[in-house]
C-alpha cells in the first residue's frame, strides 16, 4: 500500500517531466535545420506540390496550434503522422519498441548477473589476481566502442565460426513466428512456437553480449565496491564475530546488502544501454526502435523523432521509477 | 575461563607500525564482571578484538588468550567459529552500525541462536522473543520483524545485547556498550550486564573508557594506558584509591556532579611504535623520575592494596581521590618538559597549558564593553519547527523557550539527547528561525533583517561545536577558518593577523598551526581553534553545544579549563549546553533544564543542583554517575525510555512521570517558582512528602 | 561456413526457388503516390505496382540491359498514341486480377491517376513535362479503355508513362476510403498494393519482405524465381559477409571497395554493366564564387580525374567528356574540355583575378564513395589555391538546402529516367528544373529546349543537341567527373539479371539455379 | 611469534566470514597501479599527439594518390586508408583532436554542471526544485539520442561537439554536485562560517564548493573516456569530425568494413588507440575511485 502510494505520487511528479521533454522535443524537432517534406516528395514537385505536403502533415499551422494538436494526441496515445512512411507512429512505436526492450533488458539482466556474480566474488578475493583480472576485463570491455567490437564478433562468430546466424534479422522468417509483443523471444513463447524460440535466441546472443560487454564494468565496479563496503562494515564483522555460518552470511547478510546500491545504477545503466542500441542495432541489422529514431532523425521525421525521445524518456523514468521501488523493497531505511 | 597472557600486538602497515598492546596480562572468571578503562587509543578494542580471534589487517600478536584451556591464537577455522560468538560474544561499540541495516533484528538474532544453539527456526524465534524481553525490550513479538534504522539507539543496544547472549556465549564482551546513550538508559543497559553474569553465570568483559559509569556494575577493573595494563584489581578500591598516577589523572579529569573540581593533565597518550621500554605515563606524570624513562615498572602487588590489586609503577600513591585532595595533588600538575616529549600532539605540547583546578574565577576581563548585567541574549517564547519537505506539519523542536543571558554570565543547558539543545544554539545565533517568538542578541533581533545587515549581527554571537574537527571546513587551513569572522567584518589584512596571534597566544597555540588542515589536527587543537575563531570577532554571546562529548577524558578536561576562562570574561555572555550535568555545573552560574523542547526547570545552578524541584531534574541527577558522593537527595527514576514516551498534551514528562496524575496529563504546565528556581510542575511542593513515603526506585 | 538455412527451401523448379536478396534499409512506405522516396521503396514499386506499360529488354556488349527506346505494354494490351500524338489510348486485357480477386479495369486507371493529380507529387511532377497537369484529361472511354489527353505532343510520352502508368486496385481502396482521408494513404502506407508482377506476401517492418510471383501476370516475361526474400542489412560489411557465407543471393547495398575484392571470391560473382550513371560536382552558378565562370572552370581543371576514377572506383568508372551522358543518344566528346591540370586551374582562376578562393563542398553523409572523392578533390583543389571546406548533410538537411538553392557546390551522382536529351534538360539545365542544383540558365539552351518538343526528327535532335553541349562546355555549370560502371555482386546461382536504366532492379528477370 | 594470517585464525578462507587482512594496504597500491598505468597512457599518448609532426612523415591529411589502401611497410607504417591517407600520422594527429574535444567537453560539463548542483543545493526550495526538474528533462532525454540530435543541430565543427557532449553530460554533475552539496550544507563548519557572517557566495565559494567536487573528481576521468567513445560513435554515425580530419572514431567506421576484407590496418589500430586511450582514462578513474573509497572507509 505504502508502496503503491509512493508510486503514485512519484508518477504525478513524473508529469512535469515529461512535459518539458514533450515542449523540449517539439521545440528542438523544429530549430533543426532540415526539411522533412522534400525529402518524400522527390526531386520533381515543385512549391505547390510542397506546400499541399505540409498542409497534409499540418506543418502549414502556427506553431502553437501544431504543439496543441500534438499534445491532445499524445494524450490519446497518437503520436501522429510519420512523414517518411505516412502511417501511424504509434502502430511502428508499438512494432519497434519490443525488439529494443528485449534486446536492451536481456542485455541489462545479464549485465547485472554477472556483475552481482563476479563483482561479489571479486569482492571476497579483494587484491588478488583473481580481483584485478575480472577488474581489468571489465574496463577493457567498457572501454571499447559498440560498433568495433560488434563488428568483431560478427567476424568471429558467424563467419569464421560459424556459430550464430546470419546477422540479418533478429529470428528465422521460416519459423512464421507471428508477433505480438515484437519481443521474439516473449512472442515464441505465447504462440509455443519453439523453433522460433532457438531461432531468436541464437540470433539474440552476439548482440546481447556485445551489449552486455559493454555495459557491465560500472555495475561490476559498483557492487564489489558495496560489497567490500559490507565486508568491512562493522555490522558484517559483528556479524562474522558471532560465528554464523557462511552460508548465512553470504545469502543473508552479504548479497542482500550489497544489492541495495544496484537499482539505481542499473537504471542509469539502462539509459545508456539504450543509447548504445543505435548502434548495436545498427550493426546487427536489428530493426529496431535505435534505427527507427536515428532514421526519424535523419530525415526530420517530426513526429518520429518526438515519439521517439518522448517514448525513450518515458521508459527511462519509469525504469528509474522501478529502480526506486526496488530499492525501497531491498533497502528497508529508505523512506517512500 | 579467560586469561590472557603476556599478549602483545603489534600492527603493520606500510610506513608505520603501531604497538596497539604490549605484555597484557587479564583474566576474567565465570560470574564476574571486569572493566577494562583507558583513554581512546589504549587498545581496548584491541583486547576485545584478541579474544574473538578478529584482529584487524597486519597485526602480528604474541603471548597466548587461553580459553577454557584453548589458545584462541592457535586456533583453527572450525574451531575458531564455534568459539566465536558460544565461546565469547562480542556487543559491539555503536549498535546500529553492527546491526546489519537489510535484515530484521529477529532474523539476525534467529540466526544466531540456530547457530549456536542448534534450534529450528521456529523455536528459534519464541526463543528471540524472550531474549528480548529479558532485555527489556517492549512488545518484543512486534520488535522481532523491526529493522535496526526503526530502532532508538538504546533499544539498538538491547538488541545488541541480545544477539550476543543469543549465542549463548560463556564470555560476553560490551566494547563501550553505553557511549552516546543518555544517563538515564546507560544505568538500565549495564544492569542487562551485571544480570547477565549474576543469572546466567557468564563473564563480563566490560569496555569504557568512562570509569564512573561502569563503576557501579563491576567487580574488578584494569586500566589500559597506551597497550599496557597499569593498574588491575577490585573495583571499589581501585576506583576510590587509585595508586598509578595514571589512574588518578584519569579519574580526576572526570567532572563529577558533587561539584569537585576537574583537574586537568598536560599532553596526550603517545601512540606506541614498539612495545615500550620505559614507563609510557612518564612524560605526563609529575611523579616520574629517571627510572621511569629508562626501565618499564614492572606489574607488582600494590603494597598497601588487597589482594590481586597490581600496579606497573615505580611510584605509588596512596589515599582517597576525593575532590579536596584532588584539587590539592601536586602529582597531577604537569611540567613544560615532559609535555614538549609528547611527540603526538605538538601544538598542545609546545605550549602546552599547565594544568590547573576549574574553578570560577572571575578575575580578568581584558574588553569590559557593555557592563556586566546588561542581556545580551533574549529568547522570547520561541517555537521552532522543522518543516518536513513535502507533508504538513513537521518536527517541532522547540515549545515556547524564554531566557535571557547577561553579559557576564554563564548559563548552563541540560537535557537529554534530542530534546532541542542544538537546536536552541541554532536559534541563538539566527541558523533557524522561530516559528513564533522571538531571538534578540545585544538587543537586535533577527528577523526582519537581510544582507549585510544580517551577517554583522550574526557575528555578534559565535558558537563552538561539538564535533571540533567537524567544524573546520576540511580543505581551508586552520588560519583561514580563524581569521573567517574577521573577514566577515571587513577587518583589514593586517590586523587580521594580528589578532589571530592574539587569539592563538590565548588558547596557547602554537602559531605554525595556522598552515596545518583540521585532519591534521588532534581533538583537542581543533576545538582550541574553534574557541579561537568563535572569540577573535569578540562576540557578545558565546554559545557551546556541547563542546567537550567528542573528545578524550584528559584532553575533555584542558579544553574544560579554556572554555571556564573564556566564560569568566565579564563583558560578554556564555551559553553552554551540555547532556553532562556535572559538566555544567563546573561553570555555569545559572541552568535551564530542556526536556522535549520546553523548558522544564530553571535557576541557579547550585539550587538546581542541590535542591532540584521538577522531577525530571531529580531524575537526570539521580542516574548521573559518580565516582564521589554523586546526587545527595532522594533519587527518581523515570520509568519509561524517553522514546516510548507520548507527549501529546499535558505535562511533555506525564509518560515517564512515576508522579504522574490525571491532571498532569490535561494540563500544559508553565515555569512558576520555587524558592529560588522555578520549575513547570505544580505538583513540586508534594514531591518531597512523596519520595519520603514510597521507595519510587525501580 | 554457410549456414544450414541458405541451402534450403531451394528446388529445381525455378517457379519453387528462393532468391534471397539484402537491401540496406526497409522501405519507407507502400504508397508511391504520397510518400516514400528511398531506394529501396522505389525498386519494390517497380515490382509490386501493376506498371501497364514497362522497358522492353535489349542486350549490348554481351549484358541485357533494360531498353529505354522500347516502352511496351506489359499489363495492358496496347498503348498508342493518336495521329498528332497528343491522345494516347491505353487498352486493357480482360481478366487481369488484383490479389483481392478484383478485376483491372479502366475505373482503376482513372481512380489511380485521379489520386495522382490529387497527391501533388512524384507521378503529378513528371506528368507536367508531357503536358498532364488536370485530372479531366484522363477519361475513361470504355471498362477497358482509358485516354490520356496530352495538352501538347511530347516525345517523352511513352518514358514519362512507362515510369507513371502504374495502377491501385479501387474497388479494395475505396473499402478503406474515408471523408477524411478520401485516397484511403492511411491503408496504403501500411498495405503493400498487389497486381504487379509479384505479390507481397509476407512484410516485417524493417526486417524483411517476401514477394510471391504474380501467377495471374497476363503479359510478357514473367516473374521466373517463385518467392524471393528480401532481407534488411544495414551494414554494408555485413551484407559482404552474408553473400560470402551463401545466406543471401545478391547484394544492394555492398560498398565498392567490397565489389572490387568481391570479384576474386569463390562462389560469388559480380555483374558489371556499362552505365549511364553520371557523378559531377554542380557549382551553383548564382553563388560566389562559382558565379565567375572563370572559377568554375579552375575547379574543372583542379579535379584529379583520373586519381579519382583509380582510387575511389577502383578503375572501374568510365572518364567522360560531355554533360550528356556516354551512351546516351546524342552524346558529344566535346562536350567538356577539362582536362587535371594545376597549372590550368591557376591561370583560370587568375583569369576571374584571384588567387585564393574558398568554398564549401557538399555532399551526402551516408555516402562513403561521395566522401571519398570529396576528399581528393578537397586535397587536389587546395594545390590550385580553392579551399573547400568538407560539408556531409543529412538527407533532410540537403533537401533543404537544394530548395534555398544556396549549395556552391554539391556532388551528384545517378541516372536519368529516361535516356533522352530533351528529358536531360527538363530535368537538369532550364531554369527552374529539380535538378538544375547548379541554378543554371542559358536562354539559348531554354529555346532549344522549346524547340525540341516538337522536333521529332532524330537527326535534327542530334544537332540540337550538339550545340546544347557546346553550350554547356562554355558555360561549365557541372564537373562531370566519370560515368562509374555498374556493378553488382550475387552467388554464383543467380542469373539473368537485366542492367536497369533507372537503378531500379527488375526482379522478375532473375532466376537462382541453387 | 604468531602470524595470524598463518595460522588462518582471523583470515579468510573462501567461504569464511572474511574479517580484514591487509586489505587496506594492498587496496591502495593496486589503486596506485591503476591510477599509474592510466597516467602513463595517458601522457604517452598526450605525448604521441602533440609531437605526432615529428614522428610522421606524412601529414595527417595529406594523400599519397599512389597509395589507396595501401598495406602496412614501406613508407607507410600502418598503411594507408582508402582515401590514401597516412593511417600512423592520423593515429597520432588524431590524438589531439580526441582528446582535446573530450576533456573540454567533461571540463565544461563539470563546470556548467557544478554551478547548477551547487546552487541548487545549497539553496534549496524553489530554486533547487526549479533547476532540479530541468536537469530530470535533461536527463530523461536519452544520452545518446540526446548527443545525436544536437550534433544535428549544431553541425559538425569541433566546438559543436564539445558543446554537445558537454551538455549531455551536465546533468549527471550537477546531480551529483547537488546531492554532496546538500550534505556538506548540514555539516557544522557550513554552520560555522555562516554564524561568522560570511556571505551567501563566500561560503558557496570557500566551503560548500571545495568540498562538494570529491565524487567529481573521481568521476570526471571516467567521463573522458566515455566522451571519446560517444564521439567515436557520433562519428560512426556521420554526425562526429567530418572528414578529412583525423578523428579515432571516423577512422574506424571509414574502416570497418575492411576488417572483413582482411585489411585490418584500417581499423584495427585507431579501434586500439581509443580502447587504449579510454582504458587510461577508466583505469585512472577506477584508481580514484578505489582511492575515494579506501578513504571513506
Ligand atoms: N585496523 C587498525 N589498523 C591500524 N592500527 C589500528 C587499527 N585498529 C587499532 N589500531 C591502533 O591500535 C591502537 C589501539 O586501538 P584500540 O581501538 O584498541 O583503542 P581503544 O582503546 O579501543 O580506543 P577507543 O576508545 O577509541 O575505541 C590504537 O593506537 C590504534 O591506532
Ligand atoms: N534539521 C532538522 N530537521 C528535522 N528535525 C530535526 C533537525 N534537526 C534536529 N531535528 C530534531 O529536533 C529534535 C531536537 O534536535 P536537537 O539536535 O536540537 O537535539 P539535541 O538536544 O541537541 O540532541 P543531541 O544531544 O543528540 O545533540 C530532535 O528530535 C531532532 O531529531
Ligand atoms: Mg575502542
Ligand atoms: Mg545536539
Amino acid at each position: 500500500m505504502r508502496i503503491l502510494r509512493f508510486v503514485g505520487r512519484r508518477l504525478l511528479q513524473l508529469i512535469p517531466v515529461l512535459l518539458g521533454v514533450v515542449v523540449l522535443t517539439f521545440l528542438l524537432v523544429r530549430v533543426l535545420p532540415g526539411d522533412p517534406i522534400r525529402t518524400i516528395l522527390g526531386p520533381n514537385a515543385t512549391e505547390e506540390d510542397a506546400a499541399a505536403a505540409r498542409e497534409r502533415f499540418g506543418l502549414d499551422q502556427p506553431m502553437w496550434k501544431q504543439f496543441l494538436d500534438y499534445l491532445g494526441g499524445l494524450v490519446t496515445g497518437d503520436f501522429g503522422t510519420s512523414i517518411q512512411s505516412g502511417g501511424s507512429v504509434t502502430a511502428e512505436v508499438a512494432l519497434r519498441i519490443g525488439p529494443t526492450l528485449e534486446l536492451v533488458v536481456l542485455s541489462v539482466s545479464l549485465a547485472l548477473v554477472v556483475a552481482v556474480v563476479l563483482g561479489i566474488w571479486s569482492a571476497r578475493r579483494a587484491n588478488r589476481a583473481g580481483d584485478h583480472g575480472i577488474r581489468i576485463v571489465a574496463l577493457v570491455g567498457n572501454s571499447m566502442p559498440e560498433f568495433w567490437l560488434g563488428l568483431v564478433l560478427i567476424l568471429v562468430g558467424y563467419s569464421v565460426l560459424g556459430w550464430f546466424p546470419a546477422p540479418s534479422g533478429r529470428v528465422d522468417p521460416d519459423t512464421n513466428l507471428t508477433p505480438i509483443t515484437g519481443a521474439d523471444l516473449v512472442d515464441a513463447v505465447l504462440t509455443a512456437n519453439w523453433p522460433a524460440f532457438t531461432s531468436a535466441a541464437a540470433h539474440l546472443v552476439l548482440p546481447v553480449a556485445t551489449l552486455a560487454v559493454v555495459i557491465v564494468a560500472p555495475l561490476l565496479r559498483s557492487v564489489r565496491a558495496s560489497a567490500l563496503e559490507v565486508l568491512h562494515s562493522e555490522a558484517y564483522v559483528a556479524a562474522g564475530a558471532h560465528g554464523l555460518r557462511p552460508r548465512t552470511l553470504l545469502r543473508g547478510y552479504l548479497t542482500r546488502a550489497t544489492m541495495v546500491r544496484v537499482p539505481s545504477l542499473a537504471a542509469l545503466v539502462f539509459g545508456s544501454a539504450i543509447g548504445s542500441t543505435v548502434l548495436v542495432e545498427y550493426v546487427y541489422s536489428w530493426q529496431g526502435f535505435g534505427q527507427w529514431a536515428l532514421r526519424g532523425l535523419l530525415y526530420r521525421d517530426y513526429p518520429v523523432v518526438q515519439a521517439s525521445v518522448v517514448i525513450i524518456a518515458l521508459a527511462y523514468v519509469l525504469v528509474f521509477l522501478i529502480a526506486d521501488v526496488v530499492h525501497a523493497i531491498l533497502d528497508p531505511r529508505v523512506k517512500i | 575461563m579467560l586469561s590472557i597472557e603476556n599478549l602483545s600486538v603489534v600492527i603493520r602497515r606500510r610506513g608505520r607500525e603501531v604497538a596497539a598492546l604490549s605484555n597484557v596480562n587479564l583474566r576474567v572468571d565465570a560470574g564476574e564482571v571486569v572493566g577494562l578503562v583507558g583513554e581512546s587509543g589504549g587498545g581496548k578494542s584491541m583486547v576485545a578484538r584478541s579474544i574473538v580471534g578478529l584482529l584487524p589487517g597486519g597485526a602480528d600478536a604474541t603471548g597466548a588468550v587461553h580459553f577454557d584451556g584453548a589458545d584462541v591464537l592457535r586456533m583453527d577455522d572450525a574451531a575458531l567459529s564455534t568459539h566465536r560468538g558460544h565461546g565469547a560474544a562480542l556487543c559491539f561499540q555503536n549498535p546500529r552500525g553492527a546491526l546489519i541495516a537489510t535484515r530484521t533484528v529477529g532474523r539476525q538474532l534467529t540466526d544466531r541462536l540456530t547457530t549456536h544453539q542448534a534450534m529450528d527456526t521456529k523455536r528459534a524465534r519464541e526463543a528471540a522473543r524472550e531474549l528480548f524481553e529479558q532485555v527489556g525490550i517492549r512488545n518484543p513479538a512486534r520488535r522481532l520483524d523491526a529493522y535496526p534504522h526503526e530502532l532508538s539507539g538504546g533499544m539498538a543496544q538491547r538488541v545488541m545485547i541480545s544477539l550476543a547472549t543469543g549465542c549463548a556465549p560463556g564470555l560476553l564482551i560490551a566494547d563501550e556498550p553505553t557511549t552516546g546513550l543518555d544517563v538515564t538508559l546507560t544505568r538500565e543497559i549495564l544492569r542487562q550486564f551485571r544480570l547477565a553474569a549474576d543469572a546466567d553465570r557468564r563473564g563480563v568483559l566490560l569496555i569504557s573508557h568512562d570509569l564512573a559509569s561502569i563503576a557501579a556494575v563491576c567487580d574488578r577493573v584494569v586500566v589500559l594506558y597506551a597497550g599496557t595494563v597499569v593498574e588491575s584489581g577490585p573495583a571499589d578500591q581501585v576506583l576510590r584509591e587509585p595508586s598509578h598516577p595514571y589512574t588518578r589523572a584519569l579519574l580526576a579529569s572526570v567532572p563529577d556532579i558533587d561539584g569537585r573540581p576537574v583537574v586537568a593533565t598536560a599532553g596526550a597518550m603517545p601512540l606506541m611504535r614498539t612495545a615500550p621500554d620505559d614507563c609510557p605515563f612518564a612524560p605526563r606524570c609529575a611523579h616520574a623520575t629517571d627510572t621511569c624513562g629508562q626501565r618499564r615498572p614492572p606489574t607488582t602487588p600494590v603494597p598497601h592494596g588487597t589482594d590481586g590489586w597490581t600496579l606497573a609503577c615505580f611510584h605509588p600513591q596512596r589515599g582517597p581521590l576525593t575532590a579536596e585532595a584532588a584539587a590539592a595533588d601536586p602529582t597531577l600538575y604537569v611540567t613544560a618538559k615532559t609535555a614538549a616529549a609528547d611527540p603526538t600532539v605538538p601544538g598542545t605540547g609546545a605550549a602546552g597549558p599547565a594544568g590547573g583546578t576549574l574553578t570560577k574565577d572571575r578575575a580578568a576581563a581584558p574588553d569590559t564593553v557593555p557592563a556586566a548585567g546588561t542581556p545580551v541574549l533574549a529568547i522570547d517564547d520561541a517555537h521552532v519547527v522543522y518543516r518536513s519537505r513535502f507533508g504538513r506539519g513537521g518536527h517541532h523542536a522547540l515549545r515556547g523557550v524564554s531566557l535571557t543571558v547577561a553579559a557576564g554570565e554563564t548559563l548552563g543547558v541540560v537535557g537529554e539527547s534530542g530534546c532541542g539543545k542544538s537546536t536552541l544554539a541554532k536559534l541563538m545565533l539566527g541558523l533557524v528561525d522561530p516559528a513564533s517568538g522571538s531571538v534578540e542578541v545585544a538587543g537586535q533581533r533577527y528577523a526582519g533583517l537581510r544582507g549585510r545587515k544580517l551577517r554583522q549581527l550574526r557575528t555578534r554571537a559565535q558558537m563552538v561545536f561539538q564535533d571540533p574537527i567537524g567544524s573546520l571546513s576540511p580543505r581551508r587551513t586552520v588560519g583561514d577558518s580563524i581569521a573567517e569572522p574577521l573577514r566577515a567584518l571587513g577587518v583589514p589584512a593586517a590586523e587580521r593577523a594580528q589578532r589571530v596571534e592574539a587569539v592563538l597566544d590565548r588558547m596557547e597555540l602554537d602559531r605554525s598551526i595556522l598552515q596545518r588542515q583540521p585532519h591534521e589536527l588532534s581533538g583537542g587543537q581543533a576545538q582550541r581553534i574553534g574557541i579561537a575563531r568563535a572569540l577573535v570577532g569578540r562576540p557578545e554571546l558565546i554559545v557551546f553545544d556541547e563542546p567537550t562529548s567528542a573528545l578524550d577524558v584528559t584532553v575533555q578536561a584542558q579544553i574544560l579549563k579554556v572554555i571556564a576562562d573564556v566564560a569568566a570574561d565579564s563583558s560578554r555572555g556564555s551559553v553552554f549546553i551540555s547532556h553532562d550535568l556535572a559538566t555544567v555545573r563546573g561553570f555555569s552560574d545559572r541552568v535551564v533544564v530542556l526536556y522535549l523542547g520546553r523548558v522544564v526547570e530553571e535557576g541557579p545552578v547550585d539550587e538546581v543542583f542541590d535542591n532540584p524541584k521538577h522531577p525530571y531534574t531529580r531524575a537526570l541527577l539521580a542516574s548521573a554517575p559518580s565516582l564521589g558522593t554523586g546526587f545527595g537527595g532522594p533519587r527518581v527514576e523515570l520509568t519509561r525510555d524517553l522514546e516510548e514516551a507520548d507527549a501529546a498534551t499535558g505535562c511533555p514528562l506525564a509518560g515517564r512521570c512515576p508522579f504522574v496524575t490525571d491532571r498532569c496529563r490535561a494540563d500544559d504546565q508553565q515555569l512558576q517558582p520555587y524558592g529560588a528556581s522555578r520549575a513547570a510542575c505544580w505538583r513540586v511542593p508534594e514531591i518531597p512528602a512523596l519520595l519520603k513515603g514510597s521507595d519510587i526506585r525501580v | 561456413a554457410g549456414s544450414q538455412s541458405g541451402s534450403s527451401g531451394r528446388s529445381a523448379d525455378p517457379a519453387a526457388s528462393t532468391l534471397r536478396i539484402a537491401v540496406s534499409s526497409y522501405l519507407s512506405s507502400w504508397d508511391q503516390d504520397f510518400v516514400g522516396f528511398d531506394p529501396t521503396a522505389l525498386m519494390l514499386y517497380k515490382n509490386i505496382f501493376p506498371y501497364l506499360v514497362d522497358y522492353g529488354v535489349t542486350e549490348v556488349s554481351g549484358s541485357k540491359i533494360l531498353d529505354t527506346t522500347n516502352v511496351m505494354p506489359t499489363f495492358a494490351e496496347s498503348f498508342e498514341p493518336s495521329a498528332d500524338q497528343k491522345t494516347w489510348t491505353l487498352k486493357l486485357r480482360k481478366g487481369v486480377k488484383f490479389a483481392s480477386g478484383n478485376e483491372m479495369t479502366a475505373a482503376d486507371v482513372k481512380w489511380s491517376k485521379d489520386r495522382a493529380f490529387a497527391a501533388k507529387a512524384n507521378v503529378a511532377g513528371v506528368y507536367r513535362t508531357i503536358g498532364l497537369t488536370e485530372p479531366d484529361q484522363v477519361r475513361v472511354v470504355d471498362d477497358y479503355t482509358v485516354e490520356f489527353a496530352q495538352a501538347f505532343p511530347s516525345a517523352l510520352t511513352p518514358q514519362i508513362q512507362a515510369i507513371s502508368l502504374y495502377v491501385f486496385d479501387s474497388v479494395e481502396a475505396k473499402k478503406h476510403a474515408t471523408a477524411a482521408d478520401p485516397w484511403a494513404q492511411e491503408w496504403f502506407a501500411k498495405n503493400a498494393p498487389t497486381g504487379g508482377y509479384f505479390n507481397v506476401t509476407k512484410a516485417t517492418q524493417g526486417q524483411e519482405i517476401v514477394l510471391e510471383a504474380n501467377k495471374g501476370y497476363p503479359g510478357p516475361e514473367p516473374a521466373q524465381t517463385g518467392t524471393i526474400r528480401i532481407s534488411v542489412v544495414p551494414a554494408a560489411a555485413n551484407q559482404r559477409l552474408q553473400l560470402q557465407n551463401g545466406d543471401i543471393d545478391i547484394a544492394l547495398g555492398v560498398s565498392r571497395r567490397d565489389i572490387a575484392d568481391l570479384k576474386n571470391v569463390d562462389g560469388i560473382k559480380v555483374i558489371s554493366a556499362a552505365s549511364n550513371d553520371q557523378v559531377a560536382i554542380q557549382m551553383s552558378v548564382t553563388t560566389a564564387p562559382f558565379n565567375d565562370v572563370n572559377v568554375r572552370k579552375a575547379l574543372a581543371h583542379a579535379v584529379p580525374y583520373e586519381q579519382i576514377i583509380a582510387n575511389v572506383y577502383g578503375g572501374d568508372a568510365r572518364p567522360t567528356s560531355s554533360l550528356v551522358p556516354l551512351d546516351m543518344p546524342g552524346y558529344d566528346a566535346n562536350g567538356y574540355p577539362y582536362k587535371y591540370d594545376i597549372e590550368a586551374a591557376r591561370a583560370a582562376l587568375a583569369a576571374a583575378g584571384q588567387t585564393s578562393i574558398n568554398s564549401e563542398l557538399v555532399f551526402a553523409t551516408d555516402n562513403d564513395t561521395q566522401q571519398q572523392l570529396a576528399v581528393l578533390v578537397q586535397s587536389e583543389a587546395r594545390k590550385a589555391g580553392i579551399e573547400l571546406k568538407l560539408t556531409p548533410l543529412d538527407p533532410a538537411t540537403l533537401a533543404e538546402r537544394r530548395q534555398q538553392k544556396n549549395i556552391p557546390l554539391q556532388i551528384t551522382s545517378g541516372q536519368l529516367w529516361v535516356n533522352d536529351v530533351e528529358y536531360m534538360l527538363a530535368t537538369s539545365f532550364v531554369s527552374g528544373a529539380n535538378l538544375n542544383y547548379s541554378n543554371y540558365t542559358n536562354p539559348e539552351i531554354e529555346q532549344i529546349y522549346e524547340q525540341s518538343h516538337t522536333t521529332v526528327d532524330e537527326a535534327a535532335r542530334r544537332q540540337l543537341w550538339t550545340r546544347v553541349q557546346q553550350i554547356l562546355a562554355a558555360d561549365v555549370p557541372w564537373v562531370i567527373i566519370c560515368q562509374p560502371n555498374f556493378n553488382l555482386p550475387v552467388r554464383e546461382e543467380v542469373a539473368g539479371w537485366v542492367q536497369p536504366m533507372d537503378g531500379l532492379a527488375r526482379l522478375r528477370y532473375l532466376t537462382t539455379s541453387g | 611469534m604468531v602470524d595470524l594470517r598463518a595460522a588462518g585464525g582471523p583470515g579468510e578462507s573462501a567461504d569464511t566470514a572474511a574479517p580484514v587482512r591487509g586489505r587496506g594496504v594492498r587496496d591502495g597500491r593496486f589503486a596506485n597501479v591503476l591510477i599509474v598505468v592510466g597516467a602513463t597512457i595517458l601522457t604517452v599518448v598526450t605525448l604521441a599527439a602533440i609531437f605526432a609532426p615529428l614522428l610522421s612523415n606524412w601529414g595527417p591529411e595529406e594523400i599519397d594518390p599512389a597509395a589507396s589502401l595501401a598495406a602496412p611497410g614501406g613508407s607507410h607504417l600502418l598503411g594507408t586508408d582508402s582515401n590514401g591517407m597516412d593511417i600512423w600520422s592520423r593515429l597520432l594527429h588524431a590524438g589531439r583532436l580526441d582528446l582535446g574535444i573530450a576533456v573540454a567537453a567533461v571540463a565544461l560539463a563539470v563546470v556548467v554542471g557544478t554551478i547548477v548542483g551547487l546552487v541548487a543545493g545549497y539553496l534549496g526550495g524553489w530554486v533547487d526544485d526549479v533547476l532540479m526538474r530541468l536537469v530530470d528533462i535533461f536527463q530523461a532525454f536519452p544520452t545518446f539520442i540526446l548527443a545525436l540530435a544536437v550534433a544535428a543541430l549544431l553541425g559538425n565543427g569541433t566546438v559543436n561537439l564539445i558543446i554537445t557532449i558537454a551538455l549531455v553530460n551536465a546533468p549527471a554533475y550537477a546531480r551529483l554536485v547537488r546531492a554532496e552539496a546538500r550534505s556538506v550544507r548540514e555539516l557544522p563548519f557550513v554552520d560555522a562560517s555562516v554564524t561568522s557572517g560570511s556571505s551567501t557566495l563566500g561560503v558557496l565559494w570557500r566551503h560548500i564548493l571545495p568540498n562538494s567536487l570529491t565524487p567529481v573528481r573521481v568521476i570526471a576521468p571516467l567521463n573522458c573516456g566515455w566522451a571519446m567513445l560517444t564521439l567515436a560513435g557520433l562519428s560512426f554515425l556521420g554526425l562526429g569530425v567530418s572528414i578529412p580530419t583525423a578523428e579515432w572514431g571516423a577512422m574506424i567506421s571509414l574502416g570497418n568494413p575492411d576488417v572483413v576484407a582482411g585489411r585490418w590496418w584500417t581499423s584495427v589500430p585507431p579501434g586500439l588507440f581509443l580502447l587504449v586511450c579510454v582504458l587510461g582514462f577508466s583505469l585512472l578513474g577506477e584508481g580514484l575511485q578505489e582511492r575515494a573509497d579506501a578513504k571513506r572507509r
